[in-house]
């Protein structure tokens, strides 16, 4: 059902663990499916993200996601990481299976999440970035008959 | 270890080779429609009334009483929906449990767009209705109570008898949804007070694809499937004739084994359970400890998500559900765990083992340090997990 | 001839043993359930669903339009019962023919009880329904057109795109009972405007208990059996995995041979229907001449019983059928031949033999010699017989 991709970064997540006074924490649920996950983030003076760890209480599309989500923020800028959608997380994957599409939504908010917690403790504002919500819905899949 | 550990036998079980030698000649030789005149194919309606008579002595019923369906979810369709037909005169009224199966839930959910009413009883948190609560339910205006004989999640036996007593008593029609149960516990209509109950052949080392309905005579319910004069005129089309001697002959041992299989079953089902509540922390024993399918355990293991689970399960060849295969497309937690209390985190982290008799204790060991080692990796990444450790 | 000759292969076929050895390895060595989470059951989905591309390609459809059933009555129940259910705040007005099987028939006259009103259309001399009727017979509340593809007793195809043609300019949707066509005659369910279509293995060298409703995009039709997930939600139970697999490749050898078979078992059949109607007297050919199935001959002999010419039939190992193997347990003549004008006594005479490419000039020769023999001494202990040659 999933992708080799998928199924490596389920096998061997990247990036799991915590960061210790991290620069930026979020924990988001999935509303749909009960799911949590919780992105760490480290960012320099620069606003370039250094470091990066998830927990993830989910599927095996949700790990996947999670793990792969942490590659694409590495390095990259606060700027950048907020470019990272769901959509993005999924292409870098393979894909997945249509009633997984859900799982990939957790991912890019955690990201923001994660990111609005760094702009809220520095007292900043990050351009494009609205508040995250705890719980994530999506538009829910219809099937067409 | 390469070879699969296969744990899911109440998904669906393995088809018996004696099963399939019976079957094979229905294929190619001996393939006429049994419907048909002349002595090729007689022997055929010989064949399926003969698996007919193994079925209706392994219930206690007449020959008569036995209907040939296309599955179990077939037979739980027709039960329902015809009784609901049949009767709608004396009433619109269905009482049935929270923890059925899709096939009698889905069903019922149906019949209530159609103007029905149906009661869906609580369970204890043991998966046992409550009896009380049944008699209370029961109006002037109940045609019918469907409750399952045994749960195929939580392997939760229910107190069958008494239920058809309390049915008798109020002059109710019972329907017992027996998928899991039949040929794995002992049952009698007659003694057990049962007006219909469904099976289905895959569950008990027979083919897919067949099940059948016992109707006990004087109940008036018509088909579901209309069409030829098959199944005397209560379920139309070609007599599946393979199936019905695959089914025949999976009943005919299963109930000669049943008494060996059960204690060989018990005995490791007992031994799983003890080495995993005594070796994985927080983690709970689902359904009732003794009232229940000998091949069946069901555990929660907290802060775990239960796909992630199997899948590394899976990884290690170890074939496992989580909850009952058919809802695997949805994303909701469990109806049945939800129903006996658990919270939706702790339904989600649940995993049903189901043993048949060829299982070792060399695979049962091997699953539990692969249960530990996994459940182990996965509450390292757990969120929940991580929250309840600094708490601490 | 010891050998048993078979000439009814309308009622139902020999399982093609390449159809068996394709489906032995799902009984005992994948017989996982095709909706579980883990690799050692996902290659049986991946089974499943190459039947479902061999068929759909079969008909020029869509893989997701396919949806796998318990037989072809089941998905002629589906069809129609679905169809009234979804569409009736269109309106309650069904079309159809007094030549369908019973699955279709018994159906719509179960929906006529509960509200609905059904036409059964007219056909002519040789079974062809006509079309200035049917369009005749439409109403403003009507949601459906059902026309059999070809006759089971008479074999006769009907003019299924002009009929399509007249559902799609009316805005109503055609569904076909094809059991006996598909895999037989071209079809192509777009070029042809069908929207819904049956059909059940065991008609086509596959094995019995499994058949499918295509069902076109967009038809909004919900479950006839509720339960599980399976089959995108539309149809739930267990797959038959082995079954579904069987289906598959009897389609695929079925339509790799069609051409050719269909040569084979014309000349055949014409060859038979030149020397029964050429060397029995009183004899009619019931079916029209050209548009028949290709293996479908069926004759009236005057002033017999056909019942008695069956037994003497299978006396000589001969196996044939008197109108559909599914109504020998009636007592009626055939409600086709007496649709097409046959008085009942001549109706009661009749005899369908229906050919497989296996059948030999010899086995055709015999049987003609036998044919010969029993009705002519079934016509001198027939009164009527005697009647006839006393006013001659
Ligand atoms: C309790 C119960 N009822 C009904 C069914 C449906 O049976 P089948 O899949 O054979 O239609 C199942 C299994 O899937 C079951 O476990
Ligand atoms: C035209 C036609 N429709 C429907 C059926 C029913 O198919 P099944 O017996 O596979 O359910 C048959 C054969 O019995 C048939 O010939
Ligand atoms: S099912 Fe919930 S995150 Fe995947
Ligand atoms: S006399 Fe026997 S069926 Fe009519």
């Amino acid at each position: 059902m999933y992708t080799e991709k998928v199924m490596d970064h389920f096998s061997n997540p990247r990036n799991v663990g915590e960061i210790e006074n991290a620069s930026g924490v979020g924990t988001v649920g999935n509303a749909k499916c009960g799911d949590i996950m919780r992105m760490y983030l480290d960012i320099d003076e620069t606003g370039v993200i250094q470091d990066v760890k998830f927990k993830t209480f989910g599927c095996g599309a949700a790990v996947a996601t999670s793990s792969m989500a942490t590659e694409l923020v590495k390095g990259k800028t606060v700027e950048e990481a907020l470019k990272i959608t769901n959509k993005s997380v999924m292409e870098a994957l393979d894909g997945l299976p249509p009633v997984k599409v859900h799982c990939s939504l957790l991912a890019e908010e955690a990201i923001h999440a994660a990111l609005w917690d760094y702009a809220e403790k520095n007292n900043i504002k990050i351009e494009g970035l609205e508040k995250p919500k705890s719980d994530i819905h999506e538009e829910e899949e219809t099937i067409e008959y | 270890m390469e070879k699969k550990i296969y744990l899911d036998n109440a998904a669906t079980t393995r088809t018996r080779p004696e099963v399939v030698d019976a079957m094979l000649p229905y294929f190619t030789e001996k393939f006429g429609n049994p419907s048909s005149v002349y002595e090729f194919a007689s022997q055929n309606k010989k064949a399926v009334d003969e698996a007919r008579g193994t079925i209706a002595k392994a219930l206690g019923a007449d020959i008569t009483e036995v209907y040939f369906t296309g599955g179990g979810t077939e037979a739980d369709n027709w039960a329902i929906k015809a009784t609901a037909e049949a009767y709608k005169a004396k009433g619109n009224h269905i009482i049935t449990t929270k923890i059925e199966h899709h096939a009698v839930l889905h069903t019922c959910e149906y019949l209530e767009k159609n103007g029905y009413e149906v009661t869906y009883l609580d369970v204890d948190e043991y998966g046992i209705v409550k009896l009380d609560q049944l008699e209370k339910a029961i109006k002037p205006t109940t045609i019918l109570i469907t409750i399952m004989f045994a749960n195929n999640e939580i392997g939760t036996i229910q107190p069958i008898k008494e239920i058809g007593e309390i049915a008798k008593r109020n002059k109710i029609l019972f329907h017992t949804d027996a998928v899991q149960a039949f040929a794995q516990v002992d049952i009698n209509v007659n003694d057990m007070g049962i007006d219909m109950l469904s099976a289905s052949a895959h569950k008990l080392n027979g083919p897919k694809g067949i099940g059948f309905l016992y109707i006990k005579k004087g109940v008036k319910i018509r088909s579901l499937i209309h069409g030829g004069a098959q199944e005397r005129q209560r379920r139309a089309g070609t007599e599946n004739v393979p199936g019905v001697v695959g089914f025949g002959k999976a009943v005919e041992i299963a109930m000669a084994t049943m008494e060996d299989r059960a204690k060989k079953e018990i005995e490791l089902r007992d031994y799983l359970i003890k080495r995993v509540l005594a070796e994985v922390p927080y983690t709970r024993l689902n359904g009732d400890r003794v009232k229940r399918l000998p091949n069946n355990a069901n555990f929660s293991f907290q802060f775990i998500e239960g796909e992630s689970l199997l899948i590394m399960l899976d990884m290690n060849h170890i074939c496992a559900s989580s909850g009952s295969a058919c809802t695997s497309g949805s994303l909701d937690p469990s109806h049945v765990l939800l129903a006996i209390g658990l919270p939706h985190e702790i339904a989600h982290g649940s995993l049903r083992l189901t043993l048949s008799e060829d299982n070792t204790v060399e695979e049962i060991d091997y699953t539990v340090e692969k249960i530990k080692e996994i459940v182990d990796k996965l509450r390292k990444m757990s969120p929940l997990y991580e929250d309840f450790t600094r708490k601490r």
